[in-house]
């Protein structure tokens, strides 16, 4: 299984178009314990980190693009993103340990496909887009059509995202992510929530949304968050009917990692911590 | 005699060992490296109960750079033979048919052929390429399926209550007194029953072999292991060998826990290197670790006590059955002694069940048996306390064993230090410290016996004055300090002259495992001992050298004095300078089965925060107190009972095996089996009680396995302080957590009294 | 077919053969028998395999070797210098931070990947800056402490010579 | 004499299936200088004792527990309880 490291998008697409059996890989941070755990390593392993457009954080006046190869450690270690997307940041910051995280991207994180990614919540929830590169050219989609299922994307086998792309936050709006695990550390959520909010001038809700992780195949948007939490300070009634309509959407399954009744439960405590949270940060009083 | 008494004992002195493992050179199991070594790996058993009907071996063989393939037809047959190994009795058939199953697999992760190849992948490709013949059977996989009326049975031939085979391999039962009188006399009866799951002892290093066989036909083996004598008896017996045809050598062991007491690896390495010509190494992944090797018992445990309105323990009545795992001997046994050690109690009965089920056969893990049993009856006694309202650490204290007192197991205790132990906790800040909401506080005890058995020790003293001290007992935890400490008061010199080493089968005698919390004790004891004699061959040299007689040297401070002073001192250093016109070299060996053991206790407080939403329970604070007799080296004693509480606290709270319907592990990774990382616990304060054991020269009792005993009931213990609500079944995990607080909001009053 | 690798280990230039599914923690042990480097589990959580690639702390485990072409790793072995001991091993040696050993070099790894980004951590961020490293032996309680001690004496240092 | 207090000779303190064994007795008494003296006496007495397995358990001699103790000697008013044999870890 040779391993490429090719320098420009260009190089990678002809490679891939070529070459139908390789995978596309940034951190190797699945890609190697699946291959322990029995399944086959591909063909050809295409390693994504060495195109320069592919690593690295920017922001103009109104864009935020984030390389898709990018480690989870530059997240976190960047103060403007974590100031305009804390719970991004939050999210980055929990993806295994700090030796997975110096490694672990959000393109790995998102094409993985785990139900359970811990990006997979915030980057849904505040928009991003991914810009898709392939032979064909490049395209930029919502990063809701990339997974499809778990370990399933929608990408061919010569396509991969090339960065994530996001509207720079309004002030007075703010996201936040938790999740819930057993372990402080080194864990897989049994439910992950990000939270994006925004205030209004004198501190009600002028917008709200949630989506949760680890709850259905893919994240899972809930409906209706802002109908329950506009116009409102944060009360708990409101906190109380959203944390029900999550409760209400969603379609967990049990595993070794929680059951589906306690993920529904857990749910519903996540929904109303991080949606305050969120909503703290964007200004609302509390 | 105080440890101020001591000039090197007491000292937190830098361990031999330390530099090679700080920068990376110290050789583990797997750091060997061989000319001309292959690769080998295990064919394992996808069923958890099967009969083998066939293995074609043809096409493995076939596959370019395969050595040899062997199977149990390349073993002996051997019969039913009981014998101690190790600490406890061990079948060896049921050993051989674990490393190597013959007619039946037992579990999933059960070896049914070894590869041994030029590269992994030949090997990996070879066993693929295996061909096995299986009928399945149906499978049981914990106590509850196992009893069951309809259960399918593992063995033909277990039937100790003489009747049609079962799963029940041994019945354990210890009556005294009438525990019928001893409830009548009750003002409080309490009854519950518990259930803990499979556990592993989690030791990071996974099981690593290199094996070769010479042409003479002799092997030489290098491994991790608690004994390389155990390695070299038991693997002799399963591949019908003589033992001086093996040597096996030492590497570091990159922890234990009980799990390395046995065999797995060893006897199939040695095979194939005995077939292919070649060096053989064998490595486990840590999902083989997980599905192969020892995990701890499984549980089912009832406990009812029975006090006086005063607090006086009338009565208790306990029945455990343990799963083994796929053969017999789960240390159901040990539980049944230690479950209610700690107190005097008259009227007792104990009655505990080894339950043989379609998991890895269950190996040691610190204490075997103990944490479990404690788990029930501390909880039960808790609720005690908490009916007469009584403090939890008042009632364990008016009911504590103490020097004199008759133990539950029978045999009357000699000076021990439990009573210390509970004064030590009561005292400390930690148990008067105010919490705050959804916080709570528990308090637990725990027994365990500590080992002596059998153990060498060589002493050389060098010409420069400096020495060796050469034992057979691997260094898990820092002992070859507290070896050198040892030696280094007998001897009188600095113990950085003094340098300890564990050698290997065929350059030291006999020594047991290292395990039973043993070896500073008995080890120590065999090294004290031969220091003892080199001391006496020096003082006759110095009176040789004075022309006195020996009566009139004393040996103090690392010097032979003459009594009346008429002579300067001569160091140990003179005198070994000149020992080839003394007498020639100087050097003491000591082999002995060390009596005299002394028994731990220790007692532990908890401060759990409870997360009512979500079930989480953080460790807020934990110490613990315990009776080390005398702590040779307090940092490595310090260091053991730390990591006895961790391990028990990841007990407590996450960890345990999680079997699909198929009998498949679904956790066998670090990842998803939660053993406690650094940002999930506190500091672990330590208070160490020295309550000197009489049984030895320095007051040494074990001090590695007691720590884990308590753990597992303070912490429950500690969140029914938060919540006021008692979890009796472990883990206790968020999900279970979580369930309690709901039913007891829904009224409902937890685990009825069975 | 292998893949030739040419890259630095411990400040020395190396080169070596290796399959490209290989692991970085292969290469090292396996083929430049660098066996402070340990595997407890090959899939990332235990972190006994803690290495610096390029500065930054990485499981060696899941790296492919042929990714460190031209990169800079730092093992274990690479901490001390010729005659002094790196404050972090000292002070693992002093305060008994290690019982049987084989997690320790990861331990050393991440700590002093640790220190190098925050030479001031407090123990809440010792303790999740390890937390990729498991031990089974110390309950963790030493390996805090003694990084802390580290930090303590930098902290102490910087203030001399910032006086 | 069986089951009669004498303190001149080894005690053994019976509980569970040795008692069983030993015709409900709680202690019996005999004449031994060693462990395995002990054992052939109680053998000799009650033939039922010999399935227990003496040999492979664990005896404690007022109150310290030894493996293998076959020919250790044991005091006239020693204390002698037989336990299963124990694991550590």
């Amino acid at each position: 299984m040779p391993y490429v490291a090719p320098s420009t998008i260009d190089e990678a697409c002809d490679f891939l178009r070529s070459n139908p059996g390789s995978r596309v890989f940034a951190g190797a941070t699945d890609i190697l314990p699946q291959s322990k755990a029995g399944r086959r390593l591909p063909e050809f392993l295409v390693d994504l980190k060495r195109i320069p457009r592919l690593t690295g954080l920017n922001v103009d006046d109104k864009l935020w693009r984030i390389g898709a190869s990018t480690p989870a450690a530059h997240l976190t270690r960047d103060s403007r993103l974590s100031g305009e997307f804390p719970g991004l940041v939050e999210a980055a910051g929990l993806i295994g340990s700090d030796q997975i995280q110096t490694r672990a991207s959000l393109g790995g994180n998102l094409c993985n496909a785990s139900p359970a990614a811990d990006t997979g919540p915030s980057l849904v929830v505040n928009e991003f887009s991914a810009v898709i590169a392939s032979p064909e050219g490049e395209r930029t989609v919502p990063v809701t059509a990339i997974t499809t299922g778990p370990g399933q994307t929608s990408l061919t086998n010569d396509e991969f995202i090339v960065e994530f792309l996001a509207d720079r936050p309004a002030a007075g709006t703010s996201d936040a992510y938790q999740r819930f695990t057993p372990r402080t550390e080194m864990d897989i959520a049994v439910v992950g929530a990000g939270a994006r909010v925004s205030v209004g001038p004198t501190g009600e809700v002028t917008n709200a949304d949630l989506v949760l992780g680890a709850v259905a195949p893919t994240t899972v948007p809930i409906v209706g968050i802002s109908d329950a939490l506009v116009g409102r300070s944060l009360d708990e009634p409101g906190l109380e009917r959203a944390a029900d309509l999550a409760k209400e959407q969603i379609e967990p399954i049990s595993d070794k990692r929680g059951t589906r009744d306690f993920r529904i439960h857990i749910a519903g405590v996540l929904t109303k911590r991080v949606l305050r949270t969120a909503a703290e940060r964007a200004g609302a009083e509390s | 005699m105080t440890s101020t008494s001591f000039k090197h004992i007491g000292q937190r002195s830098i361990r031999p060992d330390g530099l090679d493992k700080v920068t990376g050179k110290a050789r583990f199991g797997a750091d060997y490296y061989l000319p001309g070594m292959l690769v080998g790996v295990v064919v394992r058993s996808p069923h958890p109960h099967a009969t083998i009907k066939s293995i074609d071996t043809t096409a493995a063989r076939a596959i370019s750079g395969v050595k040899a393939v062997i199977t149990a037809q390349d073993f002996p047959e051997i019969s039913h033979e009981e014998a101690m190994s190790g600490e406890s009795v061990v079948d060896f058939r049921d050993l051989s048919h674990n490393v190597m199953a013959r007619d039946k697999v037992l579990y999933i992760g059960h070896p049914v052929a070894a590869i041994a190849a030029t590269s992994q992948q030949a090997a990996d490709a070879a066993a693929q390429a295996l061909q096995v013949v299986y009928e399945i059977h149906p499978h049981v996989l914990n106590v509850d399926e196992a009893m069951a009326s309809d259960a399918p049975i593992l063995h033909s031939d277990l039937d100790p209550d003489g009747g049609e085979p079962t799963n029940i391999a041994k019945r354990h039962v210890f009556n005294r007194g009438d525990t019928k009188q001893g409830f009548a006399r009750a003002d409080v009866v309490i009854e519950r029953e518990f259930t803990t799951k499979q556990v592993h002892q989690g030791y990071i290093e996974p099981h690593a072999v290199v094996a070769d066989t010479g042409e003479d036909g002799r092997s030489v083996v290098w491994c991790s292991s608690q004994g390389h004598f155990l390695v070299r008896d038991q693997t002799a017996k399963v591949l019908g060998w003589e033992r001086s045809r093996l040597k096996v050598i030492p590497a570091e062991i990159g922890g234990g826990f009980g799990g390395k007491t046995t065999i797995y690896l060893e006897p199939l390495a040695v095979l194939l290197s005995a077939k292919s010509g070649r060096p053989v190494k064998m490595v486990m992944s840590r999902d083989e670790v997980f599905m192969a090797t020892g995990p701890g018992p499984g549980s089912r445990v009832r406990v009812k006590i029975g006090a006086t309105s005063d607090g006086k323990i009338t009565a208790a009545e306990v029945w455990m059955a343990f799963d083994a795992g796929a053969f017999k001997g789960s240390p159901v046994g040990a539980a049944c002694q230690t479950v209610l050690a700690p107190y005097e109690i008259h009227d007792v009965s104990i009655t505990g069940l080894d339950v043989v089920i379609n998991t890895p056969k269950v190996a040691a893990y610190r204490a075997p048996g103990a944490p479990i049993g404690a788990f029930a009856a501390e909880s039960v006694l808790d609720e005690i306390a908490e009916a007469l309202s009584m403090d939890p650490i008042d009632l364990r204290y008016q009911n504590a064993v103490e020097e004199g007192s008759e133990s539950t197991y029978g045999p009357t205790f000699k000076l021990i230090g439990f009573k210390e132990t509970l004064e030590a906790i009561k005292e400390h800040p930690h148990y008067k410290a105010t919490l705050g909401p959804n916080q709570g506080r528990g308090v637990a005890c725990g027994f365990w016996f500590n080992a002596g058995l059998g153990s060498s020790a060589t002493v050389s003293i060098h010409e420069d004055g400096t020495a060796s001290v050469l034992t057979g007992s691997p260094d898990i935890g820092g002992s070859r300090a507290s070896m050198a400490l040892m030696a280094a008061e007998v001897l009188g010199i600095d113990e950085t002259r003094i340098r300890p080493s564990i050698v290997d089968t065929d350059s030291i005698g006999f020594t047991d495992v290292t395990g039973g919390s043993r070896v500073t004790f008995a080890t120590g004891m065999a090294v004290i001992e031969a220091c003892g004699e080199i001391v006496e061959d020096l003082r006759g040299r110095a009176a040789m050298i004075w022309g006195a007689e020996p009566d009139d040297v004393e040996w103090q401070s690392g010097q032979a004095q003459h009594s009346d002073g008429s002579k300067p001192p001569l160091s140990l250093a003179e005198i070994a300078g000149s020992a080839a016109k003394t007498g020639g070299p100087i050097a003491a060996t000591a082999s002995l089965t060390a009596r005299g053991v002394g028994p731990a206790f220790s007692t532990q407080v908890c401060d759990v925060e409870v997360d009512p939403d979500t079930g989480l329970v953080d460790i807020l604070r934990y110490t613990t107190a315990q009776d080390a007799g005398r702590a040779i080296h307090p940092s490595y004693v310090e260091g053991q009972m730390q990591g006895g509480v961790v391990q028990g606290i990841g007990w407590a709270l996450n960890e345990e095996y999680v079997y699909d319907d198929s009998g498949r592990m679904e956790n066998p990774m670090f990842l998803d089996y939660r053993m406690p990382v650094a940002s999930d616990l506190p500091m672990i304060d330590t208070v160490i009680v020295e309550v000197p054991n009489p049984g030895h020269p320095y007051g040494v009792r074990g001090v590695g396995e007691v720590g884990i005993v308590p753990p597992l009931a303070a912490i429950a213990n500690a969140i029914n302080g938060a919540t006021d609500v008692r979890l009796r079944d472990l883990p206790m995990s968020p999900p279970r957590v979580v369930d309690a607080l709901s039913s007891e909001l829904n009224g409902a009053t937890g685990t009825p009294a069975g | 077919m292998k893949t030739h690798v040419t890259c630095s280990v411990n400040g020395d230039p190396v080169e070596f053969l290796v399959d490209d599914s290989q692991t970085l923690l292969s290469a090292l042990r396996d083929e430049l028998k660098l066996t402070g480097v340990k595997e407890g589990c090959g899939t990332g959580d235990c972190g006994a395999c803690s290495v610096l690639l390029n500065g930054e702390l990485t499981c060696s485990c899941l790296v492919f070797a042929p990714e460190v072409q031209n990169s800079q790793v730092v093992t274990v072995e690479g901490l001390a210098d010729p005659d002094n001991l790196h404050p972090l091993q000292a002070a693992f040696l002093e305060g008994a931070a290690l019982q049987c050993g084989i997690c320790t070099p990861g331990f050393l790894v991440a700590a002093k990947a640790l220190l190098d980004r925050n030479p001031t951590p407090n123990e809440k961020e010792v303790r999740y800056a390890i937390a990729g490293n498991l031990c089974r032996c110390t309950g963790y309680d030493k390996i805090v402490r003694s990084i802390l001690d580290v930090a303590a004496d930098l902290a102490s240092e910087s203030e001399t010579v910032g006086e | 004499m069986l089951s009669v207090a004498n303190s001149t000779v080894p005690r053994v303190h019976l509980l569970g299936d040795l008692k069983r064994r030993c015709g409900g007795r709680k202690t019996v008494d005999v004449e031994a200088e060693t462990v395995s003296q002990v054992i052939a006496a109680l053998e000799a007495r009650f033939p039922d004792v010999r399935q227990a397995g003496l040999g492979h358990m664990s005896v404690a001699i007022d109150g310290e527990i030894m493996t293998n103790a076959d020919y250790v000697t044991v005091a006239p008013e020693a204390e002698i309880h037989f336990l299963p044999a124990l694991s550590g870890g």
